[in-house]
């Protein structure tokens, strides 16, 4: 609200840089990246078609993507969703592992021989579960004891890493694995299904684009909703509208945890099999990331995610083919996403 | 050459490698090798990176495909499966993490194969190699026990898991072999890099009166370098870095790969992987110098280098086994039993302390 | 075990956090959050330590730290500022860029040796019991930030350029009205906050392990950033916060070799819930003394 | 000195030619001419939306001129941004004060007074203040932090400010007077004529067309964004024609009468009732001592008091907001002590808060949205609500219309002050509430505004709402209310029946409590 900082300027964007802001989103970190490659003596022009070649080249190519974005699309609800009701949530990364081992416990110890349609729907509720108990630590510490959730689901992280750490490393740890820290595989019938023997792609991107339908469908449609959003915009003219605004950011924050915990137990039931102690690692702020791009829109965040999605995967290529380091690829995915934070917040509607 | 070239028609070249391709490993255009970590990290992936490079050289024909800090998850399987789309048909993985995804992604492509570093599980086309590392620690224990003063020595590892708790073993057990009273103390970093952690330990570590280093870190320099400063006695490994110790430096552990993957290699690229012994768990010796004890530093005197000499020779002759038994736990239990063959499956899945480490692994 | 032993390894451990700590609270004090914390650190643990194998001085390396955590948190200022995008994400996305970079540029240094800063006694002053050992066996670097603590407190409320800047932080528009540039005000702040993390990542790598490899900090930065919340954006709890958090590094390490059956991977976190529950402690006291600017960002995430 | 100021031929100090200010499609200003001397006051009167902040803020540097052009003492000048405006001397007292609550007095001013060195010389500095103070009777502690002071004395610190910056010239006052207690405004109104006599140039916004008719030399009326009238006192403007200028052909309202009301005790009907509350303030400190209310159907209490006293925790504190520390309330014989917000909003009660830009404007959300918050029921359709229909509600009401709101689909948070009160007060009446708790409501509203509203509240009370009033205007405390009580140290004081006693003795209370 300053309205005396002058804020006219960005009213009346001109209209050139409206044009030709998604084309400079794509080209100029490919070009500043270009520079990069050609300093290193490697050409970018086939590099960027081999890269191209090996994400949409081919089936198999695009669905590592989806394979790839299925998390970032969950983790990336999990910031958004909060980002309504005024609150940050940079714990998807916890969340997302304490679901992942919620889900291979349960599916590891319970549910071994319990047919795949009870079961994998079982799993889902304990993924999520999981991801709820973690952030539930974070919303009691708010609601509570006034913490800001951005540092305490930052600090949860870490710990949630050393949790899987310790339960792979002795509780959770398969026997007919050497002793190995991986906990053991997961019944066949609990693993998702996938669509093809060729591809590696699974239901998992039908859940993600699900939750994130339901996500928008709540936050823009409902009353509810609109109750989130009132929460976000302003606490105090929420608490004199009776709304219990604790209350909403405390259920919010549960529920990101929530879905957070589902991308746990899809990594673990689609890709995974099994919960080894990096499982799940950086998709949590990839996906802050992809939420934050999206302007926290639960749909748009779907085209951030693949994004993000694709890069890690043509990363792969782009090192092979090149020699260069695995670093470049993270340097190529800040640039980009350096762009779509340059150009900016799409105009209000 | 270019005369060659014309004349080989299409078919006849087809025909042969149609037939080869059979047999895993044959008709690429590549290898692959993929490392958990950065491939100059001064360790454990650099030593298989040098490995690399020696098949790279042995072989100009075959493109060697690298992929560094690649996670140990299914990440994994993308990873080969687009070194295989890049014409790969032998594949490297080289950390313990890799297995499974190897395994996956093998049973998708019997035509590839693969020789995955220090696993225990195999398959047609999926074979295991390692190196026998305990053996050079244990001699290095020797020298450690030898040397130390307080009888006090450290350990700094990663994480437990059994390739570490069996060097940790072997080290204690050298160690005790000439200084009965000689124990080692295991602190962990939770991490396989984490150079302040690292150094927080030697520190620690030195102030509680321990006056020999040694660790299990894909990245040393940091445990040699602060001991060094500290006044302590270092023990490497992975690599020879006496320069980083001039006063302290005792000796080494180190992997030597380059033989062995070219030899690997060779034997892939010529179709003779089924029952070659690369075919299972192949485990490289001290005797076949896939690993070594690094020459000691100045300080080392004399009677010291006789006597890790003398028992280096009896490891390489099978006269000695630090593993036979018995060989009981921190808690006096009975590991290995007395006269028990050595095991490999169950050495390397070891899950305990010897007596006289001080230290505690999660159960 | 013993008090002094974990009281130095607490200032050891800690030290790197201290200045990453304070370099956060003063652009936090602007009105800016920077997560880049982490990436300013790598940066300046590269930068310093390349320079100090270039010129063999470790104080010149210091100096190039501090501009290399600069320079990335000029990216982060000019995003936030000038193009005005969610501090948060763009923290994020400066980390990230920082990993890749200082991995991509350091490789040529992983095993370069250096002779980087080196413990001083101070005469006299180590010889006193118990406050010798604790306090005056430390490199340069960790006795300029003991320095840096009061000086900082100094410019902060005592001088006007530190009323300038917390005003910033609290209500931009104010010193909008009154003249100066809030913009540029905010770019010093990050800049300099930027440089005293740059130098918070030369500790780590010149003098605490005179070691360059990727990724070092290890989110080291995190917990900076975290702590300046424990800090109530004061520098002297700033560096309370530093040592508890480092004590309890030394303490797990001490605990680990007694041979208790506790599994490392338990100690390992005790660092974060001490954190954690320290923050837990004080937040109810905290929250109102938040700059406003900050809980634009921290509690205005809306938008939509 | 005086001599040869009083010599200088009369060059205006200011002159404003065809400014014109647009948001968007809005203009805000248009083609305004302004004419500014030395030593004189010249009063800015204007509806709410006319354009008279958005005037001084391009006098003051904070906007861009679109078009049109300034001259300073004769020589055209650019004024934005602020540092330029400054530099010429010109100084403003904002409506929203331009002041860090987190900082002290001292540091407030150390950031506005230009100076040259690094360290702050607190000493010199307070000793500038001293003299000030001195000279114009301004009182402030240097070392209080802000957020301590009540409004007076924050708006004291800005006047102090523009005073001891160096060369200024011209003081722009925004709205100055809404936040002081009688007795503060004719200090206030002293301390412009001593400005004056000072040789400053003064331009004051106000709405108090009794404030123009005592101090201002001339007077510019702005409509619309544009100027209707302007006039010096040598014309002999009335306040009958200021006020005529400003509606243009709207008709200003005739205060209601007020039915007297049956002061038969036990007739009384109670509709909310508190019980020996005690209320703490943010920092801890009992701001409202055991304290009983009875609030009656149909009657208006109203409540005097500096403020900062209590009056918002009090109000909060009948609302649920705030926590009581002691003591117990009661809705229509109902027990709501602890009970949730919710509990009081469905028990009939609607709340006009003192701040409803802070804390009752949501960024980004429509005047609709803001009304099936706490007014309209928000009525379902499917999942969501059925904005259609209660656009429809909203639309229906002839409240509505009264009070002018502006359309149902603009952004609140861009709305001006006035604006957004006619929002919230509108918001408060649609819910046709049985208890209303409301502060300051024609606070910044014009009189055509204000008077509606007064009426409005009337009309509640004899429909039979509870009403509890909180103003700093006597006038309308006198005007409205059935009852009055005083609220000063922690107590309340009374009841006072308005045809009993008179401003002077309720402005006794205000500020030495009932001993007087
Ligand atoms: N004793 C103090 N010393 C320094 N600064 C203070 C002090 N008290 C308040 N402030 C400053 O004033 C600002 C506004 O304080 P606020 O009125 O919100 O509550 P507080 O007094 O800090 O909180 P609490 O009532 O919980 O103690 C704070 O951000 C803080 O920086
Ligand atoms: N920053 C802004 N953006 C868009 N519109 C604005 C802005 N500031 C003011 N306006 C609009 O310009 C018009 C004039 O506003 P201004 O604040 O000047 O009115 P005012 O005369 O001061 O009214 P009041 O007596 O209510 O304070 C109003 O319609 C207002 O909604
Ligand atoms: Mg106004
Ligand atoms: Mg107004």
């Amino acid at each position: 609200m300053s309205i005396l900082l002058p804020v006219e300027r960005r009213m009346g964007k001109p209209k050139w840089e409206v044009m030709l802001a998604p084309a400079l989103v794509v080209l100029a970190p490919l070009l500043a990246f270009a520079l990069f490659l050609l300093a290193s003596g490697v050409n970018p022009i086939t590099l960027y078609g081999t890269m191209l070649k090996s994400t949409f080249g081919d089936w198999y190519g695009f669905g590592e993507v989806v394979i790839k974005a299925t998390p970032f699309i969950l983790t990336a609800l999990a910031a958004s969703l909060p980002a309504k009701a005024g609150m940050i949530n940079v714990g998807g990364e916890g969340q997302l592992a304490i679901g992942a081992l919620a889900v291979t416990a349960v599916g590891v110890y319970l549910l071994p021989s319990v047919p795949g349609w009870i079961g994998v729907p079982i799993l889902v509720l304990v993924g999520a579960l999981g991801g709820a108990l973690w952030a539930s630590v974070a919303a009691i510490g708010k609601v509570k004891g006034k913490m800001n959730e951005t540092i305490t689901t930052l600090l949860l992280n870490y710990i949630a890493y050393f949790t899987i750490g310790f339960f792979v490393h002795s509780l959770l740890k398969d026997p007919a694995s050497f002793n190995w820290p991986f906990s053991k595989e997961l019944a066949g019938q609990l693993r998702l299904l996938t669509f093809s023997s060729a591809s590696r792609v699974h239901v998992g991107i039908g859940i993600a684009l699900i939750l994130a339908a339901i996500v928008w469908f709540l936050i823009t449609q409902t009353r509810l909703g609109f109750r989130i959003r009132v929460v976000g915009g302003n606490v105090l003219a929420a608490k004199r509208a009776g709304l219990k605004d604790t209350k909403i950011q405390f259920w919010v924050l549960i529920a990101a945890g929530a879905i957070a915990g589902i991308a746990g137990m899809i990594e673990i039931t689609g890709i995974e099999g099994r919960l080894r102690p990096t499982t799940g690692m950086n998709y949590g702020y990839l996906g802050f990331l992809a939420s934050w791009m999206a302007w926290n829109h639960p749909l748009w965040l779907i085209a951030t995610s693949f994004i993000i999605g694709m890069i890690s995967v043509a990363g792969n290529s782009l090192e092979m083919n090149s020699g260069l380091p695995a670093s470049s690829v993270q340097i190529l995915m800040a640039l980009v996403l350096f762009a779509i934070l340059a150009v900016g917040r799409r105009k209000q509607a | 050459s270019s005369s060659t070239t014309s004349t080989t028609s299409p078919e006849t070249t087809a025909a042969p490698s149609q037939a080869a391709s059979a047999a895993a490993g044959t008709g690429g255009k590549a290898v692959g090798f993929i490392f958990v970590g950065a491939k100059d990290d001064y360790g454990y992936n650099q030593a298989a990176y040098i490995g690399s490079q020696a098949v790279e050289k042995a072989f100009p024909n075959l493109k060697v495909l690298r992929s560094e800090n690649v996670p140990e998850t299914a990440e994994a399987e993308r990873v080969m499966e687009e070194m295989i789309r890049n014409g790969a048909k032998i594949i490297f993985p080289t950390s313990y993490g890799h297995l499974d995804p190897a395994l996956n992604v093998a049973k998708r492509h019997p035509d590839v194969l693969f020789y995955h570093q220090g696993g225990l599980k195999t398959a047609e086309n999926l074979g295991t190699y390692f190196g026998t590392i305990w053996e050079p620690v244990y001699l290095a224990g020797i020298a450690a026990g030898k040397m130390s003063k307080s009888g006090k020595l450290g350990y700094i590892v990663s994480v437990p898991i059994p390739q570490v708790l069996l060097n940790v073993n072997a080290f204690e057990m050298g160690a005790k072999s000439v200084n009965p009273s000689a124990t080692t103390t295991v602190v962990f970093t939770g991490s396989w890099c984490d150079p302040a952690q690292q150094a927080n330990a030697a520190n620690s570590m030195i102030d509680q009166g321990i006056d020999v280093l040694s660790q299990h870190q894909d990245c040393t320099k940091t445990v040699i370098e602060t001991a060094e400063r500290r006044g302590a006695l270092s023990v490497g490994y992975h690599a020879e870095a006496s320069v980083l110790a001039p006063k302290g430096w005792i000796t080494s552990s180190i992997w030597n790969w380059s033989d062995l993957y070219v030899d690997m290699v060779k034997t892939g690229v010529e179709g003779k992987f089924k029952g070659s012994k690369y075919d299972g768990k192949y485990r490289g010796q001290l005797k076949d110098n896939v690993v070594q004890l690094t020459s000691f530093g100045s300080q080392v005197p004399d009677d010291v280098k006789k006597l890790v000499d003398k028992s280096k020779a009896e490891l390489v002759a099978g006269t000695l086994n630090p593993f036979n038994g018995p060989v009981k736990d921190q808690k006096g239990a009975v590991k290995i039993e007395a006269g028990a063959k050595l095991e490999l499956d169950k050495l390397e899945a070891t899950d305990y302390f010897v007596e006289g480490v001080i230290g505690s692994i999660p159960k | 075990m013993n008090g002094i032993d974990i009281g130095t390894g607490a200032i050891r451990a800690g030290t790197s956090v201290l200045y990453a700590s304070l370099g956060e609270l003063i652009a936090e004090r602007a009105g800016v959050v920077n997560l880049g914390t982490e990436g300013c650190m790598l940066g300046g643990a590269l930068g310093a330590f390349a320079v100090t194998v270039w010129s063999g001085n470790p104080w010149l390396g210091a100096l190039a730290g501090g501009i290399s955590g600069s320079v990335l948190a000029l990216i982060h200022a000019f995003l936030v500022i000038t193009r005005k995008a969610n501090a948060l994400a763009s923290g994020l996305t400066v980390m990230f860029f920082a990993i890749g970079l200082t991995s991509f540029l350091g490789r040529g240094f992983v095993n370069k040796q250096i002779h980087g800063f080196e413990p001083i006694s101070i005469p006299l002053l180590s010889k006193i019991p118990f406050l010798g050992p604790l306090l005056f066996q430390h490199d340069g670097l960790t006795y300029l930030s003991m320095l840096l603590v009061p000086t900082l407190w100094f410019l902060l409320f005592k001088t006007r350029l530190g009323v300038i800047l917390r005003a910033t932080g609290e209500r931009e528009e104010v010193v909008y009205t009154y003249g100066f540039s809030p913009k540029w005000i905010r770019y010093g702040a990050v800049m300099a906050g930027g440089f005293l993390t740059g130098i918070g990542g030369a500790q780590l790598s010149t003098a605490y392990t005179h070691t360059w490899v990727e990724n070092m900090t290890q989110g080291k930065g995190i917990v900076a950033v975290a702590l300046v919340i424990f800090a109530a954006w004061k520098p002297a709890r700033a560096m309370l916060g530093a040592y508890l958090f480092g004590g309890a590094q030394a303490l797990q390490l001490v605990v680990q070799q007694q041979g208790y059956e506790i599994s490392p991977f338990l100690l390992f976190m005790t660092p974060y819930v001490i954190t954690l529950l320290a923050l837990f402690l004080v937040a109810r006291k905290q929250r109102s003394q938040m700059p406003e600017g900050l809980s634009k960002v921290f509690n205005g995430a809306g938008g939509g | 000195m005086e001599t040869s100021l009083e010599s200088l031929p009369q060059v205006p100090l200011l002159e404003a030619y065809q400014l014109v200010k647009r948001f968007g499609d809005l203009i805000a200003n248009n083609e305004v001419n302004l004419k500014v001397m030395s030593g004189e006051v010249h009063a800015i009167l204007g509806e709410n939306g006319a354009g008279k902040s958005t005037l001084m803020k391009m006098i003051s540097g904070v906007y861009r001129v679109d078009e049109g052009s300034m001259r300073w003492q004769g020589e055209d000048v650019q004024l934005h941004p602020p540092v330029k405006a400054r530099a010429l001397g010109i100084g403003m007292v904002y409506q929203d004060f331009r002041l860090v609550p987190a900082l002290t007095v001292l540091e407030n001013i150390a950031l506005a007074v230009t100076e040259k060195g690094v360290l702050l010389n607190r000493k010199q500095l307070r000793q500038k203040i001293m003299d000030v103070t001195a000279r114009y009777g301004i009182v402030v502690d240097p070392d209080a932090w802000v957020w301590q002071l009540d409004l007076g004395e924050r708006q004291r610190v800005e006047i102090l400010k523009v005073l001891l910056m160096e060369g200024t010239r011209l003081i722009i006052f925004d709205e100055p007077t809404s936040v002081l207690t009688p007795v503060e405004v004719d200090a206030f109104l002293q301390m412009l004529d001593r400005l004056r006599k000072d040789h400053y140039a003064v331009l004051l916004i106000t709405h108090k067309i009794n404030e123009v008719m005592a101090i201002a030399d001339r007077v510019t009326v702005l409509r619309h964004g544009q100027v209707m009238m302007t006039a010096d006192k040598g014309s002999n403007f009335t306040g009958d024609q200021l006020v005529a200028s400003m509606m243009g052909t709207k008709q200003l309202l005739e205060l209601e009468q007020r039915t007297p009301f049956a002061k038969d005790e036990n007739n009384q009907e109670l509709a909310l009732q508190a019980k020996q509350i005690t209320i703490l303030d943010d920092h801890g400190q009992c701001i409202v001592e055991s304290m009983d209310l009875s609030m009656a159907k149909g009657k208006i209490i109203g409540i005097a008091g500096i403020s900062g006293n209590g009056q918002k925790e009090l109000i909060e504190a009948l609302f649920g907001l705030r926590a009581l520390t002691a003591g117990s309330l009661w809705l229509n014989g109902v027990n709501l002590t602890h009970k949730p917000v919710k509990a009081y909003l469905d028990a009939g009660m609607a709340l006009v808060s003192e701040d409803p830009l802070t804390d009752s404007v949501i960024a980004g959300f429509t005047i609709l949205e803001h009304m099936v918050l706490a007014g309209l029921p928000m009525k379902p359709r499917g999942l969501g609500m059925d904005w259609h229909y209660i656009r429809k509600q909203l639309e229906a009401r002839k409240e509505v219309r009264i009070l002018g709101l502006a359309d149902p689909s603009r952004r609140a948070d861009r709305l001006s002050g006035g604006n957004v009160q006619r929002m919230i007060l509108s918001r408060a009446i649609l819910k046709d509430p049985s208890v209303l708790l409301v502060s300051y409501p024609s606070r910044g509203l014009d009189i055509g505004t204000t008077r509606s509203i007064q009426n409005m509240l009337i009309d509640l009370a004899d429909q039979g709402a509870a009403i509890l009033l909180i103003s700093e205007d006597l006038g309308e405390l006198f005007a409205l209310s059935d009852e009055l009580l005083v609220l000063a140290n922690a107590k309340l004081h009374g009841p006072f029946l308005p045809s009993e006693t008179d401003a002077y003795t309720i402005g006794q209370i205000m500020l030495k409590g009932e001993s007087a």
